[in-house]
């Protein structure tokens, strides 16, 4: 499909904009600008036209099953759009006078209060724009709070699960903390004995995700916690996995003094091919003062911004974070009441259940009943048939459905992650069995169909090795070089896709 | 639940396929001692006509920008979002999609973000852009991760003209990054480049934004040559829709660009979600944070596009990562290339016009209502500081009571400036509604 | 112009494939004398930022059901339309394709006008439905024409009790298809079944509506069987909603239902575009008017939906056709479709029940409140009059004044009702609400 | 792909609704529902799937382009959409008190000021939904106005030509007429002869298409006027065509005494998949009289409903007609203003390129320049070839065109009415142009490539004469027959398709 810049025609337009009859205003002669930029000319018909042909060429939750691991892709209430659009959210400026944005301000301090109990911790940020923000918000929390104390030349590590996500080994280096790693056991649990080994005086915190990217609740939990309390560390608690537990069991209560939620996923906002997100954070009192600002607050019947914290590391994000955001997220959770439960307990009715109808033909490394997701290993298929992971979530497309996260987490060799989410009716997740099943024969009886996937999408696969090696990464104008038209062998990273 | 798809029925066929005989005994593997084992304290559930009412009365208690003549601005603005950034925006194949990590699934996605890079790389002159980050706060400190890297060094200077809230975020980074922050006193309105040289010594990059928060036109291609002389990555901060008119930072020496993408197709709601665009020169390409789009070609030859140069990214180089983002603000980016699409090269030189003017004139009417200029002697785009004769604040108020919000009190973070008031003039605005605000401040 | 896309470049390369050296050329084939020879005398194009504030304004003069406490109902209706409808009619595909007159191109519209038969078969327990009238009017013009060439019959019955505007629609049609109307006086705010039973006698149809225009229930099943029993056709006007809780017209023996469909799924939009439904006994199928979506296979066998019985149409038919509707009202049947699926069975009673708990709550405020009810001995679903004691008109001034718009005046169409007031209580409106209009009205 | 009515479970459900509590109302047990409708039980998630997944298998304008002759298939401006969702007009009631609707009335009353412009005649109502309700009104106008004058018993005949489309003859019988045809003469225009024949004191008036459905302008009509005010009798203009003259040339200058809109297709409401249309009638001040009732009017600033018109033929639909569609209209003519004639200008310019890039391999019935549209006929292919304009047409899909309409006019065989609108780009025409030539190669190479069209729609060509012979115009729920797996001969209806 051409590029709306291939389309483009000089003196077309698709705006129209005022023009009053005033005299020019002056500029710098330096300052002006030389040569116009070379936006898309194209009219209205046209744009209309070519993005909804990029939206035919997309798959969303709404086209079918996503069940990306780790992302929780649920279904999206519309009805959230439709509050989100509310003139007095959607053009209300952030610097507008408190008493004229007590609306706003009082949704957002009645989020704060859901979150605060939903997690079992008493205060809130909701600044931070994603989960990784979050984390990083919580480690300068953690440096914030040791500085305080004067504890923070001594504790210089943090201790991060080899199960974890990359972004929790990411914030850890741009917080300026050294990364202290610990294996998981057998049964999916993090490593005890080697645990107690790493932790002592020099450790400012635990980053852990439970349940964990396995998917499994983490049963040593209470022992984790007392390890770390002991020596007077901080524990940072995850929240990606958040949809497993709502309403059954809070990390405040699990003893993590921080919390990020990803508001995109527990509490659904729309993923839009790559975001917006939020991350808000929920602390224990004594990290409260330390807290971003401006905080929400409440006093009487009125709603204020509080910019007073001496304490506070400062700013994360501009204004009060992703507003729009906390509309949907709002909304979603006062859909549900106090029955929130019912959605973490199908999610992981979903999940069982998937789960124990594809165990016997792909591998499960630990042997349990898992939570919300499962993480499955294709190594018996290569080992056998000499199909990858990859090609089995190529194969998938062909079935109409999103593959699940794969290679992710790094510890299980071949890894299929898969996320239902409650949203999927048992119809949907009994076509998606068939399919992996069906898939698993066809790896036996003929591999190439699998190698060769995706066979109905717009494009075959993609030469990955190719885009990374001589990057093009802007369209190229009239110097552009048309694409070779040499058949390339398919080369796709085996790396983490998903999560 | 209408959220939920499964019947009675299903709930016990599913449970006895996994062989466990209730829900709860999913849930065995949670050790009894963490478990709530109440429900959660949250208010009743709201059916969705009560939702929307409930949120409807929660909104009306907001004064937005349709029902107040607004003139604020200071980062975020009331600038148009034409209709079809709305009619592409609710399409749901965009809407629930996520970042395409199966390329094959996301041709549309993924295209898209090529077009955007493409877009911003035009707008800002500069050679590569990443897919988006959060905000135009914290792509300044990405910016300074970058030039942390590329240079070795730790010392990054701030122009004290750059919006208040962008320096306070880079200063919160600052100690995980460890970076030294320094900052560059503003005179008259702008950054001496002078001064800027000096303080640029052996910093890893100069962050100045134009126009400036005050709305001044800085010195720019000076800036740039002072940083860059002083071995500085010069990294200017820009409106997106200044550069119709405006220079593209690209052409006076950039190493960096960024800025807050909101201006260019988001509305204002109350902050964010935004996108905030960093686009470089491709030496930088490697260290550049974020989800990159590259063109590529599928096993027949046929083009296609793919997130590349992944190896920058957390879940491959986990610590090593050139930065920990993941999810990001793909759908405001992709907001902000159909309202490019929609502008066109003439419709924003027309846009930037059009502020132009509009300004200018506003300048001239606030003059004869006893508002002077605070910077007399600086060009402007589409906002400009003035003199109000008494505290800022209280000018506000009383234009707020006659339905007009004239601006932002630069008092909030520059002392000795309690009587100015900066004033955003964007397209939306009209000559009556301009005439209304000289009145208001004039009473 | 940003609806054009031809640059002048294009335009000129198309003249000359034409053959032709000047676009006015084109136009040598209109004879000199009727040429206009002037601009339209038309006030100045507008840009996308104007118009959209032009309409803001003119909109703003408007006073609507959400800045208005509202019980007006008399026909068309404040009910809830759920989020999903917008998402789907959102949709550029549904938005602007048109007449499926190519199924290949148009099986997702056919398949929905399918299912959209289907459920309006299921509401009224009748046998077929076409795809759509203009409104809850037309409908009745079309029965009438049905019912004529079914009979061979020229009389037709209408209730007194059947919506004013309903009546006149058929009136105005009348003379065109040859038809004489004869009305049928209420008694106590209903028909009376010997009555209709004499009036019927040689009819070709007899029409009543239930819930009637006064919101009393019509005693339905004898009213069909009078009609019946004279050999008239027994058409029902139905209010969509009302058939999770109400019998349906199938199940008491009418050969017609129809109705108004803005209750399912259409927003007021002062009075439209919304769809009216028709549906009918499978004997009369051949003489519907309209569009009718029909199950077939394609040349593998498949399952496939097309347009059919098209020989009753005016394409093919000519003047002998059953009606002369091309156009009609699809996109605003689909929003009933959606609707009717986000219901279900099981909310279109709830639906249906919580319109009959409130309204009888507002029964009793308002009778305690002074407003006594105009038919005490009627049972009602939603809509119900009372006297206020005063001109109607004066109380719904007074009323508005305190920001209520309690209901519409009966003594707009009916002689001697001038103090009666009828008032709509759908499930958006709440207790506190209702508390609140008592209040209004005794003042 | 499975109905909603068979991915439904009971249980199942979408809507959650206000429950107060508050004492049942009573009803009578006799009226009590009995047996509740079987309407679909499906979960928020799985109903928007479900119409995403049919909104996928709909051609829209939105998709490409969409040439079907005589319905206008324009782009449609996003901006009309965003100003019919205003509250302000979106959720305002039909019978609020007119002080309070100033705004609506305003609306509609600078509307009719904006069309009784374009057509040069003063007098408009908005009421018609669509132009056929408009051709109906026009006629009970005409009847009325006879009656008024004591001329309806001898004027009983209106003079429809050849070329007419269906709804024309269709709403003469509606309005208790009797239909007298007249041919078209050689080069396209109504025979003069036969008209002077036809018309006399039994003229009650003619019904005329101008460009007529041939495309073609009548270039006798200053003639045709005469004849017919010479005996008194009224000329009704049929506006579907009125894309190709507005502030070019006008009806009222013309003669004509009555013209109807379509204000879906010149100005632009959205098709719907049928609709919503919108017919508004203008007519000359003899007939304003007998206009329907209410008469939006000014009077000074304010604006009000005028029902006191004694003459008025009463009211054709409910309210003020359909008004969403006016906010439509209004404002796409306003994004015009006095420049509107491009509009026409341009759609005349892209039917005639069209053309002649296509005269050559398809046989033009009358060689003249057209206006908005022209016809072809498949005449030759059929003759040399044996594949008819419905195999062109089911190929052209495969070239992801959607056909025009065809087999009408009924005077042309095979007839292809081909009207591509103004706001299709250049490259769009040559495309089109490109396909309708290979297809004409292609008809001549390997005429089963279109005898078996289309390849690549969800479903092969289905037979519309099993649909008609025994109709299935309902899910039969559980008494649903499979439709049997027996492949059939497509059979189509070699008739009208389009307009
Ligand atoms: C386990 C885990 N942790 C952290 C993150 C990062 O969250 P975000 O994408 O919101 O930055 C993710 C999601 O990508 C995740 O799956
Ligand atoms: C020439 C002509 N006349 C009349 C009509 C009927 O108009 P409508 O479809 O709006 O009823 C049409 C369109 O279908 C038409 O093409």
């Amino acid at each position: 499909m051409k590029l709306i810049y291939e389309k483009s025609e000089a003196g077309r337009r698709a705006s129209s904009l005022p023009r009053p009859e005033l005299p020019a205003g002056e500029l710098p002669e330096e300052l002006r600008r030389a040569r116009p930029p070379r936006l898309p000319e194209v009219s209205e018909p046209e744009l209309v036209r070519h993005f909804t042909a990029l939206a035919d060429r997309t798959f969303g939750v709404d086209t079918g099953f996503y069940p990306l691991g780790s992302c929780t892709m649920k279904h999206n209430p519309r009805v959230n759009e439709r509050v989100v659009a509310l003139p007095g959210f959607r053009d209300l400026h952030p610097l507008q006078e408190e008493e004229a944005a007590q609306g706003a301000l009082e949704l957002m301090w009645r989020l704060q209060e859901i979150l605060a109990e939903i997690v079992g911790l008493p205060a809130v940020s909701l600044q931070p724009a994603a989960g990784s923000q979050g984390e990083l918000t919580g480690l300068l929390l953690m440096r914030a709070y040791f500085a305080d104390r004067g504890e923070d030349k001594r504790r210089r590590e943090i201790v991060i699960p080899d199960t974890a996500h990359g972004t929790n080994p990411a914030s850890v280096t741009m917080a300026g903390y050294t990364l202290v790693g610990v294996k998981t056991d057998p049964r999916g649990n993090v490593d005890l004995a080697e645990l107690r080994a790493k932790v002592g005086p020099q450790t400012a915190g635990l980053m852990l995700t439970n349940p964990s990217t396995l998917g499994l609740f983490d049963e040593g939990i209470e022992e984790v916690t007392r390890i770390f309390h002991e020596v007077g560390a901080l524990m940072y608690y995850d929240g990606a996995n958040l949809n497993a537990i709502c309403g059954i069991c809070r990390p405040g209560d699990m003893g993590f003094d921080i919390v990020h939620f990803n508001l995109h996923k527990t509490f659904s906002q729309p993923h839009g091919g790559g975001g917006p997100g939020g991350g808000p954070i929920a602390v224990r009192e004594r990290l409260e003062p330390f807290l971003p600002v401006p905080a929400v607050v409440r006093e009487g019947e009125e709603f204020r911004l509080d910019y007073e914290r001496p304490k506070s590391i400062g700013k994360v994000r501009g204004f009060c974070g992703p507003f729009g955001v906390f509309v949907r997220s709002y909304a979603y959770i006062r859909s549900y009441g106090p029955a929130l439960n019912e959605m973490s307990e199908v999610a992981v009715l979903n999940a069982n259940y998937l789960l124990a109808r594809l165990k016997g033909t792909y591998e499960l490394p630990f042997d349990r009943l898992c939570m919300h997701e499962f993480v499955l290993s294709g190594r018996r298929l290569k080992r056998e048939h000499g199909v990858t992971t990859l090609d089995v979530a190529k194969r998938l497309m062909d079935y109409r459905f999103h593959p699940p996260t794969i290679y992710f987490p790094l510890i299980v060799p071949e890894a299929l992650m898969i996320e239902p989410t409650e949203t999927e009716a048992k119809e949907t997740l009994d076509a998606f069995a068939e399919a992996m099943l069906a898939i698993g024969r066809e790896a036996a009886e003929h591999p190439e169909l699998l190698r060769e996937a995706p066979h109905i999408r717009p494009v075959k696969r993609l030469d990955e090795v190719r885009a990374a090696r001589r990057p093009v990464v802007r369209y190229q104008f009239e110097e552009h070089e048309e694409p070779s038209g040499e058949p390339a062998a398919p080369r796709q990273l085996e790396v983490q896709k998903g999560a | 639940m209408s959220f939920l798809s499964l019947t009675e029925r299903d709930r016990s066929q599913m449970l006895e396929t996994i062989g466990v005989d209730s829900l709860e005994a999913l849930f065995d593997q949670i050790p009894t001692g963490v478990r709530l084992g109440r429900a959660l304290e949250l208010e009743p559930a709201l059916s969705e006509p009560e939702l929307v009412a409930h949120l409807a009365e929660l909104a009306a208690r907001n004064v937005d920008t349709g029902s107040e003549l607004s003139f604020l601005g200071a980062g975020i603005y009331d600038h148009y979002v034409p209709a079809v950034v709305d009619a592409v925006l609710e399409r749901g194949e965009f809407l629930t999609a996520y970042t395409p990590y199966q390329p094959e699934m996301s041709q549309g996605v993924l295209q898209a973000i090529f077009e955007y890079q493409t877009a911003i790389c035009e707008l800002t002159g500069m050679d590569v852009s990443n897919a988006s980050g959060y905000d135009g706060a914290t792509v300044a400190a990405d910016a300074c991760y970058v030039a942390r890297h590329a240079t070795g060094r730790s010392k990054v200077v701030l122009a004290e003209t750059l919006n208040p809230q962008v320096r306070q975020v880079v200063k919160t980074y600052a100690p995980g990054f460890g970076l030294e922050v320094v900052e560059v006193p503003q005179e008259d309105g702008t950054i001496d480049p002078g001064e800027l040289r000096e303080a640029a010594e052996g910093a890893a990059c100069a962050i100045f934004q134009q126009p400036n928060f005050f709305g001044c036109l800085e010195p720019a291609p000076e800036l740039a040559a002072a940083a860059s002389e002083a071995g500085a990555l010069a990294v200017a901060h820009v409106d997106p829709v200044s550069l119709g008119v405006l220079e593209a930072p690209g052409a006076y020496g950039c190493s960096l660009a960024i800025g807050e993408g909101q201006q260019a197709g988001n509305y204002q709601s109350y902050g964010g979600p935004h996108y905030g665009f960093l686009a470089a020169r491709s030496e930088l390409i490697r260290r550049m944070p974020g989800r990159i789009a590259g063109e590529t070609v599928d096993t027949a030859g046929e083009r296609g596009f793919v997130l590349t140069l992944q190896t920058r990214e957390q879940h491959i180089r986990r610590e090593k990562a050139t930065s920990n983002m993941t999810t990001n603000q793909t759908l405001l980016a992709l907001a902000g290339l159909v309202h490019l699409s929609w502008l066109g090269p003439q419709g924003l030189r027309e846009l930037g016009e059009t502020c132009l003017a509009l300004s200018r004139y506003a300048k001239e009417r606030l003059a004869a209502a006893g508002c002077p200029l605070l910077f007399p002697e600086r060009a402007t785009f589409k906002e400009f500081a003035v003199r109000v004769g008494r505290p800022a604040q209280e000018a506000i108020r009383s234009a707020r009571s006659s339905g007009v919000h004239p601006g932002y009190a630069l008092g909030r973070d520059y002392t000795g400036l309690d009587d100015a008031l900066l004033v955003a003039v964007t397209e939306k605005r009209t000559v009556a509604e301009i005439d209304r605000l000289a009145e208001v401040l004039a009473a």
